[in-house]
Order: C-alpha cells, then structure tokens, then sequence
C-alpha cells in the first residue's frame, strides 16, 4: 500500500456512497445495522485521514488532487493542506464519539435519518476543509448548512424550533451574500481555482469591486464562523441542541466557516491591509461580547455557547492578521478549542442537580484548563503566539484589550469550575466514553510543543497560507 | 416603526446602487468571455464529446459540485423527514372520476416528456435536474388531484441507488483513470445519442435520484407531521 | 430600441412590480403567488440571455415546485400576516 | 445594466423583507426572491453580446455566451429549492409549537416561558 492510496477523493466517494444507501441499510438490519455502518465508516474516515495528514506533510505548498482528470483551473481540485487535514481528522474523531454518545439516545427517531445528518455535517466540513475551488466550497458550505439545520431541528422540540429558525434565516441570507460575491469574483477575475484567482489578483489589484467581494465572503462565513452580530443565532441554538450534535458544530461547521474564511482572505485576497484594521476590530469586538455575555450567564451550557463565540473571535483575529505567528495561534487556538469546548459540551448534558458527574472528573479539569488556555495545553501557545503577533504589528490597544477579556473568561470559568467539580452523580459508560477520549488525546497533545519536530510541524501547517500580500 | 422601514429601503437602495456601479464599471454587462469561458468553447467538445456546453461542464468539468448538489437535495430530504414524519395511515379520498381519467392520461405524457428531456440532456437543452423537477411536477399533480399516497419507500430505494450508483461511478474512475468521476467509457461521436461516455450515464442517475427526492420532499410538506 | 428589447425591459419592471407587492401584500397566499411569477418572469429572461437549460429548471423548480412548498407550508401555517 | 439593477433589485427586494418582516413564512417567500435575483445577476454576468447559446450546433460556429455561470446557476436553483423546503418544515413545527408564525409573539412566548436563563 502506497501513500497514493491516501485519496481524499476515494474516502468522499465512499462516503457519499454509504449515506446514500442508507435506506437500504435500514431495511436490511434496521436501526442496529445503520448505526454500526455508520461507525465503521467514521473509525475507517479518522484512520484514512490521518493518512491523509501524513501524506499533505510532504507537500509543502499543499496536495493538488485533479477531479476528473481535468488541470486546474478548468476542472475542480482539492488543495489539501495539512491544516485542513488535521482539522477534517478530528471531525471525522468527533463525529465517531458523537456516535458512540447518540447510541444511548432513543428520542432521536428515525434514526438513520440522524445518523445520515451526523455524517454529512462532517462530510460537508471536510469537504470545506480540501477544495480548492470557490464555487465547490460554497456548496460543501450549503451541505454542512444544511447538515446543521437539520440536526438543530431534529428534536422537533419547541426550544430547537425556536433557535433553528433564526439560525436558518440568518445562514439563508448568507448564502445569497456568498453568491453574490462569487459573480462578483468571477465576472472580474474569470476563474473559480483559488490559486488561479489570486495569481489573477496580483494583477488586478484590489478594485472596488473586489472589495465588496471580500466583505460579501465575510458575511457569508460570518454566520457559521460565529462573528458578530452575525452570531447571535448560536447562543440559543447552542442551549437546546443536544450536545453530541453541539460538538459536531464546534469542530466541524464552525471550524470549516472559520477555515473557508482563512482560505478566502489569506489565500485569495492576500490580507489586503486596506481591510486589516476593520477586520481585527470586528473579532475585538466578538471577543468582547463574547465574555461579557458569558460572565452574566446563569445557565452552564448557555455560558459555554458564548465561551465557543468568544474563542470563535480569537480565531477570527489570528486569521485576518495574517502573518505567520498569528496563523501559527490560529491554528493553535482551533484545536484547542475543539478539544477542550467538545469536552465540555459533552459533560454538560451529564450535569444533574448536584454538579457534573464524579467519574468524569479529570476530563472536566482537561476541559476547564483548556477552555482558559492554561499553560499544558497547545491552546496556552496559541495565545501566547497571538499576542507576540499582536505586539509585532504594533497593535499594542487590541494586545489589552484581550488580556483584560481573558482575565473575564478565567473568572467566569473558574466560577463554574468551583461548583461543578464537587458533583457525585455518574455518567453512563457509553456516554462517559466520548469525553475520555478527548481528554486522552488532549493528553497526548501536551508533549507536542516538547518534541522539536513539532515546531518545525507548525511551520509546515502554515506554508501554503504565507505568501506575499495582494496590496 | 416608520424609520425602520425607511432605514431598510435606504440600505436596499444603496446595496443596490454600489453594487450595480461597480458591477458595472468593472465587469461590463455583455463582457468579453472569462479565461475560463474561452477554454470550454474551444476544448468541451473535443474533451468531452457532447455538444451540450452546460451538460459538459454539469457533469464532467464540475461533476464534484453536482454530486455535492444532489448531496443538498438528500439533507432537505432527510430534514423534512426528519421534522415532518410521514403517517401511514390516513384516509384517502375518491376522486371524481373526470379528474381520474384526466390525471390517466396526463400523467404518463408528462412523464415521457421527463425521461425525453434526461436523454437527451447531453445534446440539446435540459438534462437531469429539469426532467427530475417534471418528474417530481407531475407525481406532485398526482397526489394533489386524487390526494393519493405514494410509496415514498420505493422512492427513497431508487434515490439511494441512484445517488450510490453517482458516487461509485465516480469511485471507479480514481482506479481506472486516476482521477474521481474520470470518464473512462469511449467517447464516441459528436451528436450521437450514445456518446460522451459516462455523462449520459451519471446525468440519468442525477435524473433519478432528484425526481425521488423532489417527490419526497412535497409529499412530506403536503401531509408529513402529526398535527397536534 | 427594438421590440424585443422593449418587451424585455416592460418585463423587468413587471417584475420589480411585483416583487414589491409580494414584499409589502398582508395575504401570503397572494405574495407566493407573485413569487412564483416572479420566477417565471425570470426564466423568460434567462431565454433571453441565451441560457435554455437554466430557463427550463427555473419554470419546472422555481416557478412550480418552490411555489408548491410554499403553499403547503402557507396552508398549513396561515394565511393571513398579522400587522 | 439594466439586468444588473433588475437583478440587484430583486436581491434588494428579499432583503427588505428579511429586515422588516415578522412572519417567517413571508421571510421565506423573500428569501426565494433574493434566490432568483441571485441566479439573475450571476447569468448576467456571463452575457455575451450577440452570442448563442452555449450548445454547439452541426453547421454552426457563432459565438457562445460564457457557459460556467449558466452550471453554477442550475446548481444555485436546486440548492435553492432544497433550503426552502427545509426551512419551511422548520417553519411548520414552529407552527405546530408556538401556534403561531409571527416571529415577536414567538420570541415573547420563549422569553415568557423560560426558566431564567435567558
């Protein structure tokens, strides 16, 4: 077996396949046989993606994989970039324990309906994660979309109701925005490959028209991405949702938004300095409210929903300012906040009257340092990358202000933490199953700013992303 | 509440205005081709043989995006029935019999014209999508006008088919061509109804997979859900 | 000017018509109506602009199917806006 | 041009009604509307003056109207009516919770019956 047999492409055709066949699954075994296909193709998927992983490490400037044989930009691509696949790798983990925790659920009926979601929500993410190509994004982005509405939903309760229809009216109007920008991109540029586009660019230059393009792009991945005020579906949505389905969100949609956004403004457009300013204000601004809504919770979930923003515009920051320590932190601060939040989500729906359950303890501690970016964990790096960006470009006001919001979120976190952590009731073994693992691979992750080939990993991560600025 | 109406118009109004101008003033309305554009005018019907420009590009140059597309036509699927489950057991009504004798006659022409369209899809305008949505339009008509139930499982068994037999064509092309959704059949010759190697093939799966789906998905919004 | 162009651009404002009605009518049976003509309209524009293909999926899904969910929904939900 | 702003205008149009409106069902219909002034503008955008449709003719050698946005756009409409009918069957269970389809009276009734964590 050779590394060539690491296709992104052999794994979504497969996929795409098994989802599709469902109903006969069904019909075949019924909601036992569903289940276990399900489970087998998300081990298989984790495994074939780290893979994958591997192989993008030996492409520095990112894996081209041709789709029907056609050279780009004619035909579609995947650029895979080892960012994207270690991303796509952990949707594909979460989605697993997401269904290993679902086993217990018996209110989610029909069942191979959800497990069809489950597994497109994370297919649509990794397809965000790979193309190459702006239109092909914009569908895998209708795909993940439309995955999460449906999941939100799917509890035909009178809370995800609620939450799902502002959420669906919201992302509606943001996919508009995004069709929009794309005639706008298209008409001037004359081309869809991404690369193709940005070459183009360079000789162009940023005309009014492509500055509309940008902000177009930002509000159509603002909505998923979870930018403010473009987020203020997610607070409720993140209240009432049931949590493995929450956890799909922080690690897949929201990621993948966040991704796509990365992909648009660094790799397209070239972080136009024109914009810079704007653009880290705007994810200031998210952080901000982020934590001052967080402190004033009282109701944990709805607490960790703003927490998630708030890391959301951290991230958001990292990315728009575009120079290689702040997308060094982003990725940084993107795993960490899968871990620890996905974690803590899953906790949450465990939490009785008295506290989380005792034999999750040590996970909740993973979950809480990590949600703080405690010193062991890589998110601890993240910020501190973020900050030795922030301080290099000068931008010494936007340095304190996120100090003095990270001091907010430790308070709040730490409040939780005292009167979570004396709980004494149990979680399930299934159900425990899923946080323990995080806990374990966050666990893992310690050691990776101790090994030397980690940094030198960090600087593959961020190799298809540095190149010289459009304007 | 009158300035909220006001401040809407006077966003629509300049959305609409800055939008337009630089439209415009950069991509002048009645251009030149793309780069792109040029491409496929010169090369699809030497790359890919079939005359149909769109189809070409449809299913061969951006076939990823259209399995993608039937993918999103499966999620509204799985979502309304998902949200609005289907009852079994309602009562059904006697049509009157004109109306029976009318849909007897109409139905089957419309879905010719369905299957004529998905034929020739590679050839002349039209293809999986538009016979999928007459096909869907006519079993639409059906359930309307004798309010008669289908059997949405014989659906969901020809769309997963379908969608699987999309999919793995795809597949097979990474092990026979190298690349996914290489189209590895013969070409053929230009205008020929069996021509364009696998486009035929995967734009009929496209046709079959999204007339189920459609169907499905107007069969739960018209009935699905238990009304409490 | 020629005919036909005349004729496309009386559609365009026909069409503007009755996006705003559809935008400002109190009876959604009515504004999915116009809706639906709206892309209808549209699709006889996309003949225009040299787009068949495109033109027969906007009549068949957009001027047909989109209105019948629509109306589904609107008879199972309501006819009237409040306000 | 004037397709342009026709375009533009329906997009406007839907907007305006996603601003101001209150029932979902009436957001929706403008949110399709904003859907067809999408695939207005971006078939506009491939226009070419004088040419033909992009399907080659025995004989005939005229030139084409740029064919890729008139792909993107089929995919656009279908992708289109997909969301519509998902958001719709939300709408109806918002219907069958709530009673009701005026978005205030639906968020007055969640914020009426919760239980303090708003």
């Amino acid at each position: 077996m050779t590394l060539k047999f690491f296709d992104p492409m052999l794994m979504i055709g497969i996929s795409l396949a098994i989802v599709f066949l469902m109903p006969i699954w069904r019909a075949l075994g019924g909601k036992k046989l569903a289940w276990a296909v399900s489970v087998l193709l998300y081990a298989f998927n984790t495994l074939f993606m780290i893979g994958v992983s591997y192989r993008a490490t030996l492409y520095p400037e990112g894996l081209i994989v041709k789709i029907g044989g056609f050279n780009p930009p004619f035909g579609i691509v995947l650029h895979v970039t080892f960012w994207g696949a270690v991303l796509s790798t952990f949707v594909w983990f979460v989605a697993f324990l997401s269904i290993m925790y679902a086993s217990t659920r018996n209110d989610a009926e029909p069942a191979y309906v959800y497990y069809s979601l489950l597994t497109l929500i994370a297919l649509g993410s990794t397809g965000m994660f790979l193309t190459g190509d702006i239109f092909n994004l914009f569908v895998f982005t209708e795909i993940t979309a439309l995955a999460a509405f449906g999941l939100s939903a799917f509890m035909k309760k009178k809370e995800t109701a609620y939450a799902t229809i502002k959420y669906i009216i919201m992302a509606e109007v943001a996919s508009a925005f995004l069709l929009v920008a794309i005639a706008l991109l298209y008409g001037k540029l004359g081309t869809l490959n991404m690369l193709d586009a940005h070459q183009t660019l360079k000789t162009v230059g940023m005309t009014g028209a492509m500055v509309l393009s940008v902000l177009f792009f930002l509000i159509g991945y603002g909505v998923e991405a979870e930018i403010f005020p473009l987020n203020l579906w997610a607070p409720d949505v993140y209240r009432y949702v049931p949590e493995e389905v929450i956890a799909l969100f922080i690690s897949g949609s929201s990621k993948a938004a966040a991704f796509a956004w990365l992909r648009m403004w660094v790799m397209v457009f070239g972080v136009p300095q024109k914009m810079l300013q704007v653009m880290l204000w705007i994810g200031i601004v998210t952080f901000a409210f982020a934590e001052v809504m967080a402190y004033s919770q009282k109701n944990f979930r709805r607490a960790l929903g703003y927490a998630s923003l708030g890391q959301a515009g951290l991230v958001f920051v990292a990315i728009s300012l575009g120079s290689e320590l702040a997308l060094k932190a982003a990725f940084l601060l993107m795993l960490n906040h899968i871990l620890s939040e996905t974690i803590l989500f899953y906790i949450a729906g465990n939490i009785g009257e008295d506290g989380a359950p005792a034999n999750v303890r040590i996970p909740l501690v993973f979950g809480f340092l990590g949600a703080v970016s405690m010193p062991p964990f890589i998110g601890f790096w993240g910020k501190i990358f973020l900050f030795m960006a922030l301080a290099k470009a000068g931008y010494w006001v936007m340095f304190v202000l996120i100090a003095l919001f990270s001091i907010v979120e430790i308070a709040y976190m730490y409040k939780w933490f005292v009167s979570l952590y004396k709980g004494t009731g149990k979680m399930e073994l299934v159900r425990s199953f899923s946080p323990i693992m995080l806990t374990l691979v966050s666990f893992a992750m310690w050691f990776l700013p101790l090994i030397p080939k980690a940094v030198n990993l960090l600087d593959i991560v961020i190799k298809p992303f540095i190149q010289k600025g459009v304007m | 509440m009158r300035l909220k109406y006001i401040l809407a118009w006077i966003f629509v109004i300049l959305f609409v205005g800055v939008v337009a101008y630089s439209l415009q003033t950069e991509v002048p309305f009645g251009h030149d081709l793309t780069k792109l554009a040029k491409y496929y005018v010169d090369n699809t019907a030497r790359e890919t043989g079939i005359p149909n420009f769109v189809t070409a590009i449809v299913v061969s140059y951006r076939g990823f995006d259209t399995l993608g597309e039937v993918t999103v036509l499966l999620l509204a699927t799985l979502g309304v029935i998902g949200i609005l489950p289907w009852e079994k057991h309602k009562k059904v009504k006697k049509a009157h019999p004109v109306l029976l004798w009318g849909i007897r006659i109409v139905f089957p022409i419309i879905l010719l014209v369905g299957v004529y369209i998905v034929i020739h899809g590679h050839l002349t305008p039209g293809g999986g999508f538009q016979a999928g949505a007459v096909v869907a339009s006519a079993f639409l008509l059906y359930m309307v006008s004798l309010s008669a139930h289908l059997d949405l499982e014989s659906f969901a068994f020809t769309e997963s088919i379908a969608g699987a037999g999309f999919a793995l064509i795809g597949v097979a092309g990474i092990f026979a061509g190298g690349a996914f959704l290489y189209n590895f059949l013969p070409k053929g010759n230009l205008f020929d109804l069996f021509s364009g190697g696998i486009i035929p093939i995967v734009y009929i799966l496209i046709g079959l997979k999204v007339s189920s789906e459609l169907t499905e998905v107007v069969s739960h919004m018209m009935k699905g859900g238990a009304e409490q | 000017m020629t005919i036909v162009n005349l004729l496309i651009y009386v559609l365009m404002g026909l069409m503007i018509v009755m996006a705003i009605i559809a935008a400002e009518t109190k009876n959604l049976l009515s504004a999915a109506i116009f809706s639906g003509f709206i892309s209808l309209v549209v699709s006889m524009l996309f003949v225009y602009l040299q787009a068949p293909d495109v033109a027969m999926a906007e009549a068949a899904i957009g001027a047909a199917l989109s209105l019948a969910i629509i109306l589904f929904a609107i008879k199972r939900t309501g006819e009237v806006e409040e306000k | 041009m004037m397709f342009y702003i026709a375009a533009l205008s329906l997009i406007g149009i839907g907007l305006y009604v996603v601003l101001t409106k209150k029932n979902l069902v009436k957001v929706l219909i403008g949110i399709s509307i904003a859907d067809s002034g999408v695939n207005l503008l971006l078939i506009s955008v491939g226009y070419l003056k004088n040419g033909t449709a992009p399907i080659l003719e025995k004989g005939l050698n005229k030139p084409m109207v740029d064919p890729v946005p008139q792909a993107l756009v089929l995919t656009a409409i279908v992708i289109g009516v997909a969301t519509l009918a998902l958001a719709m069957s939300v709408v109806i269970d918002v219907k069958r919770h709530f009673g009701t389809v005026e978005l205030d009276k639906v968020i007055k009734m969640m914020r009426g019956g919760d239980n303090g964590d708003a």
